[in-house]
């Protein structure tokens, strides 16, 4: 992918946090989801973004469309920060931005058919449209993403995952948006339907010059798509590189762990890899490592990785990388690239 | 090596309100002595439900027939409580979900002993030590504190490894590990994958690794099985199959799989949507998906047949599969 | 546990004030009081029966004497039964009614559980159906028509049973009461044991203990009973004022002492004092059930541990 | 509540449960008393479930025998002035209390002067307002109790003074507002003395346990002066209300004597347990009041005679109500002393039905109701099968007329907070006679007196108001003759029956059921059996 | 989607003929449960059963000879006679007890009926507000709720009773509003849960307006449990209004109830048994109807126990 034009969106020194009620008198949890979040979306790339379970990587994503306010920081959508804007005019926004979800079914009002529920958001952004007329643009998003008009009037439990996520994506592509943020969009799916709905989003953002930020677990799903990727570990960022960098010349520990347990669909590369499998679970957020929030599990960990936090840094090709270590421990080759078929 | 287990024609059928569904038909297979076992398919090839069958754990309305020899005893078929002194001692269960598996509202140390007291006849104290034995031996930290535990306040791949734990407990001949690791993460997936090789090498347990995931299948299977429609599709060893895969359903499963390693443009997934086991299509299950399918494929049904090498193949196509090329 | 046991205390006090001054003013708002018998009083005589009991104040002067002596543990007078106050009558119904519904309640909930694990384990075959008939059976049958009709059957055709009062303090004076409070709420226990236990074994945990090879019994009463108790058990609380406030009909049919009966008498006759205390007493009472369901739900599910 | 309370009283149920069991070979009246009794103190009392016990352990100078005459009670004898006002009572000997204390005159003076302070706030105390000063006291006039007309001459001897001759006196004391408190207990607990562990009594019983709810019960009272004769040990007055319950009671042997049965089992009780069911004619009426205050429609008369006329009396007792009561035509109850002959009976009562509802219906049209303007009438009633079966039947008999009635029924307090601050058409009442003299329900339709600027209607509720009844009754009231007192009073009856003050409807019954094991009953008018003149035979 | 402006005309007129062949329609949930609903058959007799009793009950009183208020001076308290036109026999005022029965049933029901209304739509309201705004004004509205559940029920509709005299509607508004708290409790639990469902936060990112996230996509997800717990309540509140009968709370005279005649009947079962049959065995019946349909309905809305 060539370096393209500004700025679709940028994200400046964003923080959530949640609180968690225990109790009636119990003293209220803070939960930190995200913290010191920055980085930019180009127009017409496709950012991953990659972390364990409880990384936050969800919470970003509902943050950029302000599903949830963050509680510091810029969303800033070209050049207009989001959070600021009331939410009447953030309402009318969403034509811009918008969202496919994990659970296909479940993002479906099981009580609405198709037609319905795609028309849902041009009701609500596009009120001035014709009935005719949407419908009819209805119809020609259905084609779009592979389902028949003619099911345009049957109700969602009626499909399976792979077809009611191409109705999630139907609705996404309706009101015509600039960025659509694909959280975990094919890991409810089969593998072979999967594939599919990889390459029709891939089709799709061709065909009309889409933005996608694209959130998954899945790292092998996150390489095949993504143009830059974006590491999460307990809610901030510890490494930001285009794909390739990533993969084959990871800086931070974390991501070079993260890449070496992913499973690899050849016998022989598989047994071949030393892996590096990490120690235990991601911690808590609610009561993070003090220092780098990695350093419980990092094999490369030192003392003062406990007492520094170690900041976000840009290095050679604009990379970034939170490590104070990733100097010593760059070089390894992590994957051995199997000779393309 | 020595059979620990032979399948022969296991069907599995459930009663509906008004008709019948057939999830798995005349399976036949066989698991060595100490050999890792996996059974690939996707969601309704009646992967699962085979071996819930064996195990006679199917629903209300599930009914098996064939026969499932450990040694010379059937598990199909069996009384309830003849099978009881068999599972949970010679042939054990982990299942996807480690988070609903664990019963709530028991500690985690009850759940297991109860399967010593039961199988070994120790007593509840000598049951418990080796329970927490087992917890280290898993990689439990603090076990004799883990133990005291409820699983709510375990992680998934804590509670995935009590799970293990507790199969593992009688060191069972057979272990089935129904997509151990689906619900975790990467990390976790690894690990747990490690300590699946390590303890069944310790124990010399044969295990049954169901799955979806060919990344999982690679790394630790001898052996794989794979299903369509409810039927064995393609056996053989994993090299063979990942590398020479002669079924279109297998060839598909491995374009569709995105892969670390090598990035391609588009991904060459297999067409279509899986089967419903109640509309199951005329002749070969795979024909509404297959790009190899020819006439004969719509009438009959291709048996399971035997290839060089000891692989098993149902299809009619001989000609070359890997030739084809992304459209 | 107790910090928690004495947070919730702590926390039912607001709740249990903002009720009691709603009854307070409640009741007034109604027409009629305690002395307006079929005979009129002469003035005299009213204004100073209302004199005595404080009635010829302002309402709200009436409520802070009635707060200030609650506080007092004083629950006042009864305005209608005369030679008694309010303590003491209930020192005297609340006895019978809490040995009448816990009996009752301890029976039928055994019962009930009984039944429904059973129709459960048998689902859709013979045993189930049998069961939920006759429990549905208790459960439709107005609780007053039952009585009669057992009174009338068992007391008086075939004599087994005494057909009414506690003269003798003899429990079995206690066996036509209790089954016609006993049966609906053995009922509604049945039917909510059957759905959570059906639910229970169709869980995934059920069929991870029966792959372990426990035994089916083991399986029901180690793995199945206990999660299959949360919705029973969270209905239990409900259950038993449901029994205590329902024992009204019994009683009165039964010519027992209650505070049931108590209670419908003073609210007719605006006994206040009585209604009042029976009313602070019940809802202590369904406060004390909510926190032990609640520690009891806590017991049966760990996940829910007072923090 | 205090919870040791509570336990306090279960070991009681306990202790007396093995009390109860020793006992065993007494001879035990198990009597079903109905209502829960409200208070045990003679001067609080209200109703006849009270009296039953309370006429049981206190007796004042007179009692009633098993007819429910009056004859010597803790007074031997008495003397009575020519003019008829002074009465000097001669006590027994050696009657006392039983806690040893003996009983005397002062006890008695002690009593009245409780009675008539308006501190106790006793509902009857006008009972026996014909001694002198005694409504006077009550009501805050004279606040010196010592100028009642009560005085002890002596510890033996008891003056009772009275405003003018009065023929039921004597009568009236056997009432409870006339029995005698002990002094000494009340002087020191106060309103505390009727508490089951301080009551002390002079009659044939003695109160031992009182459980809200359940019963009251009495022993036998060894020091009582008849104790030979009295032949029952123990008496349990059993407290239900349900009159269904109570006849199973019975029937399954658990009671002895019934002071009510449901009206629907008479039939069944007559077939299959014959002579056991005594429906006695009882002094009191059952009626109708219709509001006849300024500006309701109830004060037009010839509404009036129209809704009275059409009531078909001869309908209620023996079809809808099943047990044969009476019709009422008049107000003053069949067999009440101290009166005429022949009661009130209206011309009309003769008159077939059909001719009456003619007339009646000519009332209406004249009044300016008629089927295009029917009158709609508002009919309150407390909440209760009989009275719900009467006010059905008669809201169907006033259909003819093109009166539409809404029946509305509210529990006791509500209903007659209604009738006394007149927000009602038309209400159902009822009149119990306090003792045996006409007065007892002609005082009724008297005028209201007007007290700090409004009007007190006492029982009134229907705001009846004639001059001319109100200087009949009271010229009445001071007429010795008893004779011309009758004369008097049946003119008095005459007036308002013809304006049609009230609906009278039937006459009341006590309704009894007698196991054959008890003797010793009789029926009376009164229906007053004391548990001294029963027995009971296993 | 961009540059398809000439391509509009042919889709929008593509759409239209598909609206005019009515693609095919797919089976909503609803009908998907009234088809589950269909298979039960105890559930569907007594659907069955039920409807004729409301039939029976309102379009019968039409059909026989005497009006529920009317008395027969001359068959008072008589056993059934058909010669007199007393199917069921006459109570003890001579009104005919076929005519109060239909009259009785067809109060019990409106009673129900309103009652279930009263406490569905208070429920729901309460309970979907509470829910979709949730933290503190949910925590104080269930916390009004908890108190309201620690009073002792009886007290309220003895009060209200009083209160309002013994108006039928108003009676049992009365029942209906304090059946509602349990409804508010499972209308919020429910709303909870469906405001975190993927769903509803697609509607919101598609920016539909939150009225319409309300009234398109959470309430209409409400009505399985709602429909279900409805039918259940249902024969609570006939029992419920029965219970008020027997303490003489009932509905006012001559109007009449199941619970008010079987009151009646009940003490005089021995002697006059016609009075307790008729209604005790409508009572039962509607009563075994109503559970039937109420499990049906959740089994058949709620399919994932059975």
């Amino acid at each position: 992918m060539m370096e393209t034009q500004a700025n679709l969106l940028e994200i400046r020194d964003l923080k959530k946090t949640f609180s968690i009620a225990t109790g009636l008198f119990s003293r209220k949890l803070t939960l930190t989801a995200l913290s010191d979040i920055n980085f930019n979306v180009r127009q017409g790339e496709t950012l991953g973004i990659v972390g364990e379970s409880g990384c936050g990587k969800s919470t970003l994503g509902r943050c950029i469309l302000q599903l949830i306010s963050p509680d510091e920081g810029q969303v800033l959508w070209l050049g207009q920060d989001l959070t600021r804007v009331p939410a009447e005019q953030m309402r009318k926004r969403r034509a811009d931005l918008q969202i496919i979800f994990q659970d296909p079914l479940a993002s479906l009002n099981p009580r609405m058919t198709v037609g319905e529920i795609i028309e849902d958001p041009l009701k609500a952004l596009k009120p001035d449209l014709k009935k005719a007329e949407r419908r009819a643009r209805v119809v020609r998003v259905m084609e779009a993403v592979g389902l028949l008009p003619e099911m345009i009037n049957r109700y969602p439990h009626e499909f399976s995952g792979g077809q009611a996520q191409r109705i999630g994506i139907a609705r996404a592509l309706i009101t015509e948006p600039k960025l659509i943020v694909c959280d975990e969009p094919v890991s409810a799916l089969d593998v072979s339907i999967q594939a599919q709905i990889l390459n029709l989003l891939a089709e799709l953002k061709d065909e009309f010059g889409l933005t996608l930020v694209f959130i998954s677990h899945n790292l092998s799903v996150v390489r095949h798509v993504s143009d830059r990727i974006l590491v999460l570990y307990l809610g901030r960022i510890v490494e930001l590189a285009s794909g390739d960098e990533i993969y084959e010349d990871p800086r931070h520990p974390y991501t070079r762990a993260l890449l070496t347990a992913v499973p690899i669909p050849d016998p022989k590369l598989a047994r071949q890899r030393n892996i590096d499998a990490l120690k235990g679970e991601i911690p808590s957020p609610i009561n993070p490592p003090s220092g780098c929030a990695f350093r419980t599990r990092c094999r490369f960990a030192k003392p003062q990785c406990a007492e520094i936090r170690p900041p976000l840094e840009t290095i050679e090709g604009g990379r970034l990388v939170a490590c104070i270590r990733w100097r010593e421990i760059q070089g390894e080759r992590v994957i051995e690239a199997a000779g393309t078929a | 090596m020595s059979k620990v287990l032979e399948v022969n024609d296991l069907s599995v059928t459930f009663a509906l309100r008004n008709s019948e569904v057939r999830a798995v038909n005349d399976l036949s297979f066989t698991l060595e002595a100490g050999e890792t076992l996996a059974v690939v398919g996707e969601s309704g090839s009646g992967k699962s439900q085979a071996f819930l069958s064996i195990m006679g754990l199917l629903a209300r309305n599930g009914r098996t027939t064939g026969t499932a020899m450990m040694g010379d005893i059937n598990l199909v078929g069996m009384r309830t409580s003849q099978l009881d002194h068999i599972r949970g001692k010679d042939i054990a269960m982990i299942f996807q979900d480690p988070m609903t598996s664990l019963n709530p509202s028991l500690r985690v140390k009850t759940q297991l002993s109860e399967v010593l007291v039961k199988h070994r006849g120790f007593d509840k104290d000598k049951a418990t030590r080796a329970a927490v034995e087992m917890l280290e031996r898993v990689g439990i930290p603090e076990p004799a504190k883990r133990a005291n535990a409820y699983p709510h306040e375990m992680s998934g791949g804590m509670r995935q490894r009590v799970m293990i734990a507790m199969a593992l407990l009688c060191q069972p001949k057979i272990l089935i590990a129904d997509e151990p690791t689906t619900a975790l993460d990467v990390t976790v997936q690894a690990q747990m994958l490690d300590l699946f090789k390590s303890l069944t090498d310790d124990f010399g347990t044969s295990l049954v690794l169901i799955t979806h995931d060919l990344g999982v299948v690679a790394g630790v299977a001898d052996r794989m099985m794979v299903m369509y429609g409810g039927r064995a599709v393609e056996k053989g060893n994993v090299n063979e199959l990942f590398y020479d895969p002669r079924h279109p359903y297998t060839l598909g499963l491995l374009h569709s799989t995105p892969h670390i390693a090598h990035r391609a443009a588009r991904l060459d997934p297999i067409k279509g949507l899986p089967p419903s086991l109640e509309h199951l299509p005329k002749g070969c299950s795979f024909n509404p998906r297959c790009d190899f399918c020819f006439d004969r494929c719509l009438e009959e049904r291709p048996p399971l047949m035997p290839l060089a090498g000891g692989r098993e193949k149902a299809c009619f196509y001989e000609g070359p599969l890997q030739t084809r090329k992304v459209a | 546990m107790l910090a928690y046991a004495f947070r919730r205390v702590l926390s039912a006090i607001p709740i249990a004030l903002i009720a009691v001054t709603a009854c307070f003013f409640i009741l007034r708002l109604a027409p009629g009081g305690p002395f307006d018998g079929e005979r009129a009083l002469p003035p005299t005589v009213l204004a100073n029966l209302r004199a005595h009991y404080n009635l010829d104040q302002p309402l709200i002067n009436q409520y802070f004497i009635y707060i200030w002596r609650l506080l007092h543990g004083d629950l006042g007078p009864s305005m209608v039964i005369d030679g008694f106050n309010v303590s003491q009558l209930i020192a005297i119904g609340f006895p019978f009614t809490l040995t009448m519904a816990l009996t009752a309640f301890v029976i039928a909930t055994a019962i009930g559980m009984l039944a429904g694990m059973v129709a459960a384990v048998y689902q859709n075959k013979w045993p189930d159906y049998v069961l939920v008939l006759a429990v549905m059976i208790g459960v439709l049958i107005p609780n007053f028509l039952m009585a009669a009709l057992l009174q009338l059957w068992f007391g008086v055709y075939l004599r087994w049973f005494p057909a009414g009062g506690w003269v003798n303090g003899s429990w079995w004076h206690l066996v036509l009461p209790v089954t016609v409070l006993a049966w609906p709420h053995a009922g509604r226990i049945s039917r909510l044991m059957r759905g959570s236990m059906i639910e229970v074994l169709g869980t995934n945990y059920v069929r991870t203990a029966r792959s372990k090879g426990l035994g089916e019994r083991l399986v029901l009463a180690r793995h199945a009973i206990k999660p299959a108790l949360l919705p029973v058990v969270s209905y239990l609380g409900p259950g038993l004022s449901y029994l205590l406030t329902g024992s009204l009909a019994v009683e009165q049919i039964f010519g027992l002492p209650g505070i049931g009966k108590y209670f419908v008498t003073a609210a007719l006759n605006r006994d206040y004092g009585v209604v009042l205390g029976t009313t602070i007493l019940y809802m202590f009472i369904i406060l004390a059930l909510n926190l032990i369901v609640d520690l009891v739900y806590a017991w049966l599910d760990p996940k829910v541990r007072y923090r | 509540m205090k919870f040791t309370t509570a336990l306090k009283a279960v070991a009681t149920a306990g202790a007396m449960a093995l009390m109860m069991s020793t006992a065993a070979s007494a001879v035990t009246l198990q009597l079903h008393n109905g209502g829960d009794p409200g208070t045990l103190d003679p001067h609080k009392a209200s109703g006849d479930w009270e009296n039953r016990v309370i006429g049981d352990y206190i007796e004042g100078l007179l009692t009633e025998n098993p007819s429910a005459e009056a004859i010597p009670g803790q007074a031997e004898s008495w003397d009575i002035s020519e003019d008829g006002t002074v009465y000097t009572f001669h006590l027994r000997d050696g009657i006392q209390w039983s806690d040893g204390t003996p009983v005397t005159a002062g006890d008695f003076v002690f009593a009245f002067q409780r009675l008539f302070n308006p501190a106790t706030a006793a509902d009857y105390a006008y009972l026996q307002f014909p001694i002198k000063n005694a409504e006077q006291i009550n009501s805050g006039e004279i606040t010196d109790l010592n100028e009642l007309g009560v005085k002890a001459i002596d510890d033996k001897t008891l003056e009772i003074t009275l405003n003018a001759s009065t023929p039921f006196f004597l009568e009236a004391l056997t009432h409870y507002t006339a029995y005698p408190v002990p002094r000494h207990l009340v002087e020191e607990l106060g309103d505390d003395w009727t508490k089951v562990e301080n009551i002390v009594g002079n009659g044939p019983y003695l109160v031992k346990e009182w459980l809200p709810g359940s019963y009251v019960r009495s022993e036998k009272n060894p020091d009582y002066y008849d104790a030979e004769n009295v032949q029952i040990d123990e008496v349990y007055y059993h407290v239900l209300e349900d009159q269904a319950a109570a006849l199973n009671r019975y029937r399954a042997g658990e009671f002895d004597i019934l002071t009510d049965f449901p009206a629907d089992q008479y039939q069944w009780l007559q077939d299959n347990m014959p002579g056991q069911a005594h429906v006695t004619p009882f002094l009191g009426i059952y009626y109708y009041v219709m509001n006849q205050e300024e500006g309701q429609v109830l004060s037009d008369i010839r509404i009036r005679e129209a809704l009275s006329t059409t009531v078909v009396r001869d309908v209620i007792g023996p079809d809808i109500l099943g047990t044969g009561e009476l019709p009422a035509y008049g107000w003053v109850p069949p067999g009440t002393a101290n009166y005429v002959e022949n009661a009130y009976h209206p011309e009309w009562a003769d008159v077939p039905y059909e001719e009456r509802v003619e007339k009646a219906i000519g009332l209406m049209t004249e009044a300016g109701y008629g089927p295009d303007n029917p009158l709609t009438l508002q009919l309150r009633y407390n909440t209760n099968d009989n009275h719900q079966r009467i006010a059905v039947a008669i809201a169907a008999m006033w259909e003819p007329l093109g009166v539409k009635v809404e029946l509305f029924n509210a529990e006791t307090a509500v209903h007659y907070d209604a009738l006394r601050a007149g927000d009602f058409q038309v209400g159902r009442a009822g009149w119990l006679l306090d003792y045996n003299d006409p007065s007892n329900t002609l005082d009724l339709l008297k005028t209201g007196v007007s007290q700090d600027g409004t009007m007190n209607w006492g029982n009134n509720y229907g705001r009846y108001s004639n001059a001319e009844y109100d200087a009949l009754m009271t010229q009445a009231s001071t007429e010795l003759d008893l004779e011309a007192r009758g004369e008097l009073l049946a003119q008095a009856e005459k007036i308002a029956m013809d304006e049609f003050a009230a609906i009278p409807i039937y006459w009341y019954v006590s309704k009894d059921v007698v196991s054959p094991k008890i003797s010793g009953f009789e029926e009376n008018p009164k229906n007053i059996f004391r548990t001294r003149w029963l027995s009971k035979s296993e | 989607m961009p540059g398809i402006t000439g391509k509009d005309q042919v889709l929008t007129a593509y759409a239209n003929k598909l609206a005019s062949l009515d693609a095919p329609k797919g089976r909503s949930l609803t009908q998907d449960a009234l088809y589950r609903l269909g298979r039960n058959k105890a559930a569907v007799f007594s659907i069955v059963l039920l409807v004729l009793i409301v039939v029976v009950a309102f379009a019968g009183p039409y059909l026989v000879p005497w009006g529920y208020s009317q008395v027969d001076w001359s068959n008072i308290r008589k056993p059934p006679d058909f010669d007199a036109g007393h199917f069921l026999g006459t109570d003890q005022n001579g009104r005919d007890m076929l005519a109060r029965v239909l009259q009785g049933t067809q109060m019990s029901l409106i009673v129900a009926f309103v009652a279930t209304l009263v406490s569905v739509s208070i429920g729901v309201v309460y309970g979907a507000v509470a829910g979709y705004f949730g933290g503190r004004v949910d925590a104080i509205m269930m916390r009004f709720v908890d108190i309201m559940y620690a009073l002792p029920y009886i007290l309220f509709v003895i009060i209200l009773v009083v209160m309002f005299g013994r108006n039928p509607v108003l009676l049992f508004v009365g029942i209906g509003a304090i059946e509602w708290l349990t409804m508010a409790r499972i209308v919020r639990g429910q709303t909870l849960s469906i405001k975190e469902k993927e769903f509803v936060e697609a509607a919101r990112a598609s920016g539909v307006k939150p009225f319409f996230i309300i009234m398109r996509h959470i309430v209409p997800n409400l009505t399985g449990p709602v429909v279900i717990y409805a039918t259940l309540t249902i024969p609570e509140i006939i029992i419920a209004e029965s219970f008020l009968s027997y303490l003489g709370l009932g509905v006012q005279e001559p109007q009449t109830s199941l619970g008010t005649l079987i009151s009646a009947g009940a003490p005089v079962a021995e002697v006059m048994p016609w009075l307790l049959l008729a209604p005790a065995a409508v009572l039962i019946t509607l009563l075994f109807c109503l559970t039937y349909i109420g499990d049906g309905l959740r089994d058949a809305l709620d399919p994932k126990d059975r």
